[in-house]
């Protein structure tokens, strides 16, 4: 074999060894994400909570088979563990287990519908006036901003008294100060996209506004959207618990669980549980919320890091 | 110059159209305040009297020119329940929603940062997992059940501190934390993590290369660009803590805008829930509008040369 | 029961009268009629029915709370003077205008006086008046008012101006209704002479109220009268009482201060007849229930009405604490508005609903055992009370159904009954407060375990009176609420006589028989007679059913052992601050 | 030159990187000696690991996750790898001192120059505020600033990018360092303000009688200011000489590859060469030379036997098969 053919060889066996590594060190995006996610703790202790609250929101009340409202003066304020009150039970001797789970649907419902308004909402507002810029955007941007500053409460109650109590209003007055603030982030997202090359390449092809946004902008800022609003998702939760504390909210005897805590802290001397079993079903599901939040925000978008950090501050 | 001056604007036309929404709103809840007034079995003639009288009868947008009106040029009214002078009201229990929020608002700052550097700084240790746990916990814990659960420990099952009341420090303790942590638990996350982005800047290895101190470094050079974000954004708390009061205040009876508001609400009192409700929303624009103007302050970079 | 010392003092006899009295055996008439027959004066007699009084729980640890002698505890003790008596109040703060207010609280009984009272066995005592008295035939009372007595302003209220008082009253006033056989007043000398339209033994009832005790009506008049303008009541008040009016700031606090020139009291059971003992009082209004038992735990409050039921129990054993318990002149009602009259037109279904309620059940769970259930109009204590009401109302769920069938319900497929194409369900009014939501929610629950769909509209206060008082199917089908008023039948004849539809009738019940048995209270001339017509009424009550009753509560009281001469009693809505004074 | 001692001199320098659990050097034993008032230019393509040497002698690697594994820094008979943290920071700025690329994000934002510069100079120097403001003004005025005493109180982001990297220049030689390494401090630059930094740069060291080492990919800038120039690849030094020698006449197959890479006016090329092939991961170096799959004239042994750096006319250069430089 002459020199060459032999250094040939080796230069072949070694880009082969380099293509073999290449191939070990690379892993499929996917599974690249899914890695991260099996590594990032916090997510995985957010999403068994998260899952251990869907379940018992989803199919508590089913397994369980008893009436929320059934009372039984005989069995008031039973402690967790008795027989029959797997929680124990509250003052009309209702059944704190039936009842936590249906607050957590309850909580659950209203998150799920909060959020899907203000992620449709929020995308659409945000991506016009960031797409648009000019008097649209001033007009939401304004709009947004002011939503957006308002204690929640107040407008809630503001809500509340134009449309009556119930669950509708709660949703609508929470969906519509989330909806600002993914607007708000939306419209900065798409301010950055719209300068970059290749939407103004598509501006040069002559497409619609509309194609633009719908087949460009839209695809690239729903990461971002979804991250975010999975933080929206606690936000919700806690704004429906501490609505329906005020007497705002599900009307009973629909158990939700701001109501529960309201109702049982008159009993927290001597029978705590009352209050304290809903208190920590909103803290579980507000923690499993944010830490998933956290999580996905990591794996999907470690560019969001900084700007999703305080839910509200950006 | 200009920056601001359209911020002034903005937020004028903010207050005219929350003065609108808040007058409407409150009117269209229902209820009359003549529940408030009047005995319950007086005469329709007596109602109508004093439908006449707080202008109850005249078109809404009447009432809303006369009200606004008023406010104009000073003439705030008076209490529909108690003939109380509105601006009187303001200022005794805007003071005592002053004391809270005041409080409130520097503890998220004093026990706020101090955490967040302490857990910065000890990166990854048992510190910084106990302080992170402790500020995912305070943002998961909602405010009323908190305030709950301070008053079933500290007051009734410790009583170390009165469960309720005002004003003297002991009675401020517990609806100023409670008022306070959601706050604090942000303010802990925002230093970490501003603390620990801005360590990484490359103006940190210019300062190291200069000779200077770790401490040196990390407790003004990091810290005081960590601070940006923290101090920009300290207006929004203002917000926050405005509309957590209304909750806070009521739990612990502490006699405050928020729970006046609350009450007037639910007894009608148009005129105190009025004003009272523009108050809070006009603090909660003056405090984002705050906001703006601290970020420029903290952040020498949006000062114009 | 068995109170022993009955046994000891008046004999076995009378102790046994005692208990079937207490057990609610025999009614009061015919109770005091065998204390008559077997000797014993008025005077004894009415302490040994203020002592067992049905259902009266009295004092747990101060035992004597309800004995005729003013001071409490510790009789060795002289009084201290000064410092402020902190009040724990349950609701919220009434206007200080006793013509123009809607309720009255504790304060109308530091500020005014009445012009005569109850002492503590319930015997009528005089109070402004310096003595009072009433004709043969019942038709002229005439109460003593000696002059030289001034109003916290100054004015000079002698028998003249308190005429003219109950004469504003008799014009102005909502409630005049409650004295309705009243003819006039007239000042005669130094007496004022109360005329009647007819004999009346429940004459002095109303005067004994809140809404009658004495206010100068110069000062009333200045204010602005019954002008909404008026600020009497709410930034100054005038009357004779030992305090004056200092602060009021509904769903905060009332604040009074002694009134230094307070000429003593003639009320015969205030041991202290100069200026008052305290310096001020403030009362706080706790509308968070749990708080309330804390802050007399931690001393944030030196005395408190109407702790939460759940929280008595642990105050008892509390040894700085006296707890002081009675049945309270006040019950849970249910209106059905009859202009559903689908729903509640006939008495078969208002039975129906009415046997469905574990009256007793909701007493234990939700009062904690602190109260009575109601199956008539009136509580226990009352004088009139006829134990025969518990002929109805009792809970029997099968009973219940039976009369709903009977009535032509018949259960749909969701298990909701339907009459002719009707479906049985309707919205149930409550106001936002935890008892009465607790309530509500209790009783919607048992009226759907018999097929009836009651759906609760929770609102706030303002809200629930708008939707109560309306006319005609304005009004909401059914609401719960609760009153407070010391003098039952002729608060109750406000609620089911015809002639106050649609306020505070609010059930729009129109029953003959009702009024008629008003009409007859009204001119009952002796206590024969008022019986008669109370039961008439009470029985009518119960088995008509224009309003459910539920239940009422316990007045609760607690005072910290500190404070000395804070006496409420069953007879008195609140207890008089005269000899109150707190150890140094 | 060579005859006096070496002010700095590196020792078989290793400095490794930790990153998903694994270990690996990125300088593989690096020795380089730098010499009083020489300008001494390390150049490499970008990750051949100039930067982190640089670092690693002022101690400021990131560490974790960079961290010097073994070898020496002498400096003026002390080894630096040795210091403590206090040791360190009295040598970095008022002896060695050193510049960065980036200048908008070198600076702290916060801050005024002038703070910063007062700072510096107040913390190696116990003179008043007043004494430390006026030598700043001073150093700001020298290294061409203009109106000194205004600038003194503005912030990084109210001037212009040579203007930033004057400051740098200020804040890293006003403590009259002895040495100063300079990392690409032109790169971020507009192509005008290049040279006049430079140009400045060269000033001052020769004023100050002080070493210079500038790190930089840039051979032009090489060829104007060097004395002597090492070449870095993946790690390690392949090839050290005196300018001249190494301009006319590189030794090493990669040296030679970045000359042909360098457009050179006067010359007209078909084309531009560019060197086939990649740097190798850190993780998977070859077993013999390093540069072994991508040069033309590897032989067998250059597979097997890992090249020593060795004198060779003038030059130390690390190849088994050095052939005469062809453009």
């Amino acid at each position: 074999m002459s020199q060459r053919d032999a250094v040939e060889e080796r230069r072949v066996s070694w880009e082969q060894q380099l293509v073999q590594f290449e191939e070990e060190q690379h892993v499929p995006p996917l599974r690249r994400m899914l890695q991260r996610m099996r590594h990032n703790k916090l997510l995985l202790f957010g999403s068994a909570t998260g899952i251990l609250m869907l379940f018992a929101g989803v199919f508590g009340p089913i397994i369980s088979g008893a009436d929320y409202a059934a009372q039984s003066f005989q069995d008031i304020h039973l402690p967790p563990m008795s027989d029959g009150y797997l929680l124990g039970s509250d003052g009309l001797g209702r059944d704190l287990a039936i009842r936590t789970f249906v607050g957590i649907r309850v909580s659950l419902i209203v998150a799920a519908g909060v959020t899907s308004l203000a992620l449709v909402a929020g995308v659409v507002l945000g991506m016009l006036a960031g797409y648009y810029h000019g008097w649209s955007d001033r007009l939401i941007g304004g709009v947004v901003d002011f939503v957006w500053g308002f204690p929640l409460i107040l407008v809630a109650v503001l809500f509340a008294g134009g449309l009556g109590e119930g669950l509708f209003p709660v949703i609508l007055a929470v969906g519509l100060v989330n909806t600002a603030a993914i607007a708000r982030v939306v419209r900065g997202e798409v301010y950055t996209l719209s300068e970059r090359e290749f939407i103004e390449a598509a501006h040069a092809g002559g497409y619609s506004h509309f194609r633009i946004m719908w087949r460009h902008i839209l695809p690239n800022i729903l990461a971002p959207a979804f991250v975010l609003a999975s933080y929206y998702v606690a936000v919700a939760i806690i704004a429906e618990a501490a609505l329906s504390f005020i007497g705002l909210g599900a009307q009973p005897p629909l158990p939700s669980l701001g109501q529960m805590v309201a109702d049982g802290r008159n009993f927290l001397r001597q029978n705590h549980w009352e209050s304290t079993i809903p208190g920590i079903a909103i803290v579980m599901l507000v923690l499993s919320v944010s830490l998933i939040g956290d999580g996905l925000r990591d794996v999907f978008d470690p560019r969001l890091r900084h700007e999703a950090k305080g839910v509200d501050e950006e | 110059m200009r920056r601001i001056a359209g911020r002034t604007i903005y937020t004028l036309i903010v207050l005219f159209v929350s003065s609108i929404a808040v007058f409407y709103a409150i009117r269209l809840s229902g209820g009359d305040a003549i529940a408030a007034r009047l005995p319950a079995s007086a005469t329709v003639e007596q109602r109508e009297a004093f439908r006449e009288l707080i202008g109850l009868n005249d078109p809404i947008h009447e009432q809303y020119l006369n009200y606004i009106g008023g406010v104009l040029s000073g003439d705030l009214g008076k209490s529909l329940t108690n003939n109380a002078d509105i601006f009187d009201m303001l200022l005794e229990h805007g003071l005592n929603s002053f004391i809270l929020g005041a409080t409130a608002f520097g503890l998220v700052f004093i026990i706020g940062v101090p955490l967040g550097m302490l857990a910065a700084v000890r990166r990854n240790s048992w510190v910084d997992s106990s302080v992170m746990t402790f500020a995912v916990g305070g943002m998961a814990i909602p405010n009323f059940w908190l305030a709950l659960l301070a008053v079933w420990l500290f007051a009734s099952t410790l009583g170390w501190l009165p469960s309720a009341g005002c004003c003297s420090p002991n009675q401020l303790i517990l609806p100023a934390i409670v008022l306070a942590m959601e706050g604090i638990a942000l303010t802990v996350r925002m230093t970490r993590s501003a603390m620990l982005e801005n360590i990484e800047q490359d103006f940190v290895r210019t300062l190291r290369a200069g000779g200077l101190s770790e401490k040196r470094i990390v407790g003004k050079h990091v810290f005081r660009n960590a601070l940006v974000p923290i101090i920009s954004l300290a207006g929004l708390r203002i917000g926050q803590i405005i509309g957590y009061a209304l909750v806070v205040e009521v739990i612990f009876g502490w006699p405050g805008l928020g729970q006046v508001l609350v009450n007037a609400v639910l007894r009608r009192d148009y005129p105190v829930a009025q004003f009272f409700s523009l108050v809070l929303i006009t603090i909660v624009v003056l405090s984002n509008w705050l906001a703006d103007v601290g970020y420029t302050v903290a952040n020498p970079r949006l000062r114009k040369a | 029961m068995g109170q022993s010392w009955i046994k000891q003092e008046f004999g076995q006899e009378v102790a046994e009268l005692a208990d079937l009295y207490q057990a609610k055996e025999v009614s009061r008439r015919s109770f005091l009629k065998s204390l008559g027959i077997l000797g014993i004066g008025a005077t004894s007699a009415a302490t040994i029915l203020a002592a067992c009084s049905p259902g009266d729980s009295t004092s747990t640890t101060g035992g004597g709370a309800t004995a005729t002698t003013g001071g409490s505890g510790g009789g060795s003790m002289e009084p201290v003077s000064g410092g402020t008596l902190r009040e724990g109040y349950n609701r919220d703060i009434s206007k200080h205008d006793p013509i123009t207010t809607n309720w009255y609280d504790p304060a109308f009984f530091a500020i005014y006086e009445a012009i005569v009272s109850n002492d503590p066995s319930g015997a009528t005592v005089p109070q402004f008046a310096s003595d009072w008295s009433v004709s043969d035939d019942g038709l002229t009372y005439t109460f003593d008012v000696p002059s030289g007595k001034t109003s916290h302003s100054g004015g000079v209220i002698d028998a003249e101006a308190v005429a003219e008082f109950y004469r504003t009253i008799q014009a102005e006033s909502f409630i005049a209704g409650l004295a309705a056989p009243v003819d006039t007043y007239e000042a005669d000398g130094d007496t004022v002479v109360m005329k009647m339209k007819n004999a009346w033994i429940g004459a002095l009832g109303p005067h004994k109220t809140g809404y009658w005790r004495i206010v100068n009506i110069n000062t009333w008049q200045e204010l602005g009268g019954t002008d909404v303008e008026s600020t009497f009541g709410t930034e100054s008040a005038d009357g004779t009482g030992p305090f004056t009016h200092e602060e009021w700031v509904p769903g905060s606090h009332v604040l009074v201060n002694k009134w230094d020139d307070y000429p003593g009291s003639n009320t015969p059971f205030f041991e202290n007849d100069g200026p008052a003992h305290l310096d001020s009082i403030r009362w706080t209004v706790i509308t968070e229930a749990g708080q309330r038992a804390t802050q007399i735990e931690n001393g944030d409050i030196d005395t408190l009405i109407g702790p939460a039921p759940q929280d008595i129990a642990r105050l008892e054993s509390n040894s700085d604490l006296t707890v002081i318990r009675h049945p309270e002149w006040s019950g849970f009602h249910l209106s059905m508005n009859r202009d559903y009259d689908e729903f509640f037109g006939d008495v078969l279904t208002r039975q129906g609903l009415s046997h469905s309620l574990d009256r007793v059940g909701m007493v234990n769970a939700i009062l904690a055992g602190n109260g009575a259930p109601t199956y008539g109009p009136f509580p226990t204590t009352d004088r009139n009370y006829d134990p025969d009401v518990q002929n109805f109302n009792q809970f029997d769920v099968d009973l219940a159904n039976q009369k709903l069938d009977e009535a032509g319900w018949v259960a749909g497929d969701d298990g909701v009954r339907v009459r002719d194409g009707v479906r049985f369900e309707f919205d149930y009014l409550v106001e936002d407060e935890s008892v009465q939501r607790a309530v509500a929610e209790a009783v919607a629950q048992q009226f759907s375990v018999v097929g009836v769909q009651a759906n609760l509209n929770v609102v706030d206060r303002a809200v629930a009176f708008e939707q109560q008082s309306g006319a005609g199917r304005d009004a909401a089908p059914m609401s719960l609420f609760f009153w407070l008023w010391p003098i039952p039948i002729d608060v109750l004849t406000l609620f089911g006589g015809s002639q106050f539809i649609p306020v505070p009738n609010f059930s729009h019940a129109v029953e003959p028989r009702i009024d008629d048995a008003i009409a007859s209270w009204q001119t009952a001339a002796d206590e024969d007679q008022a019986q008669a017509a109370a039961s008439e009424f009470q029985l009518a009550w119960a088995e008509q059913l224009p309003f459910l009753p539920i239940m009422n509560q316990n007045a609760t009281f607690v005072h910290n052992n500190r404070v000395h001469g804070w006496q409420p009693f069953v007879w008195n809505l609140y207890p008089y601050y005269n000899d109150t004074w707190i150890e140094a | 030159m060579t005859d006096t001692a070496p002010i700095l001199s590196i020792q078989n320098l290793k400095t490794s990187v930790t990153s998903g659990g694994d270990t690996f050097n990125v300088v593989r034993g690096v020795s380089l000696d730098l010499y009083p008032n020489e300008v001494l230019c390390l150049v490499g393509e970008s990750g051949c690991g100039k930067t982190i040497t640089a670092l690693s002698i002022m101690r400021l690697l990131p560490d974790p996750p960079v961290r010097i594994q073994g070898g020496s820094i002498e400096y003026r008979g002390r080894d630096l790898t040795e210091l403590s943290d206090k040791e360190i920071q009295q040598v970095r700025s008022s002896q060695i001192s050193m510049i960065f690329q980036d200048p908008l994000t070198s600076l702290d934002p916060v801050f005024t120059v002038g703070h910063v510069i007062t700072e510096i100079i107040r913390n190696h120097l116990d003179i008043s505020k007043e004494e430390a403001r006026a030598r700043g003004i001073k150093m700001f005025a020298e290294v061409g600033l203009p109106d000194p005493e205004r600038r003194f109180d503005t912030y990084p982001h109210q001037l212009s990018g040579g203007m930033r990297q004057r400051v740098m220049i200020a804040l890293a030689l006003v403590l009259d360092p002895d040495i100063l390494i300079a990392d690409e401090p032109t790169t971020a630059l507009d192509v005008t303000v290049q040279a006049q930094i430079l140009e400045k740069l060269l000033e001052e060291q020769r004023e100050r009688s002080m070493s210079m080492l500038l790190i930089t990919h840039d051979l032009a800038v090489v060829a104007a200011v060097a004395d002597r120039v090492a070449v870095m690849y993946a790690g390690e030094i392949v090839e050290e000489a005196p300018v001249d020698e190494l301009f006319s006449s590189p030794k090493h197959p990669y040296t030679q590859g970045l000359l042909r890479a360098l457009p050179q006016v006067g010359y007209k090329r078909d084309k531009l060469e560019s060197i086939s092939g990649l740097v190798p991961p850190p993780q998977m170096m070859p077993p013999g030379c390093y540069f072994a799959p991508r040069c033309p004239h590897a032989l067998e042994a250059c597979w097997d036997e890992h090249p020593e750096l060795t004198e060779k006319e003038g030059s130390r250069v690390r190849c088994l098969n050095p052939q005469p430089f062809v453009a």
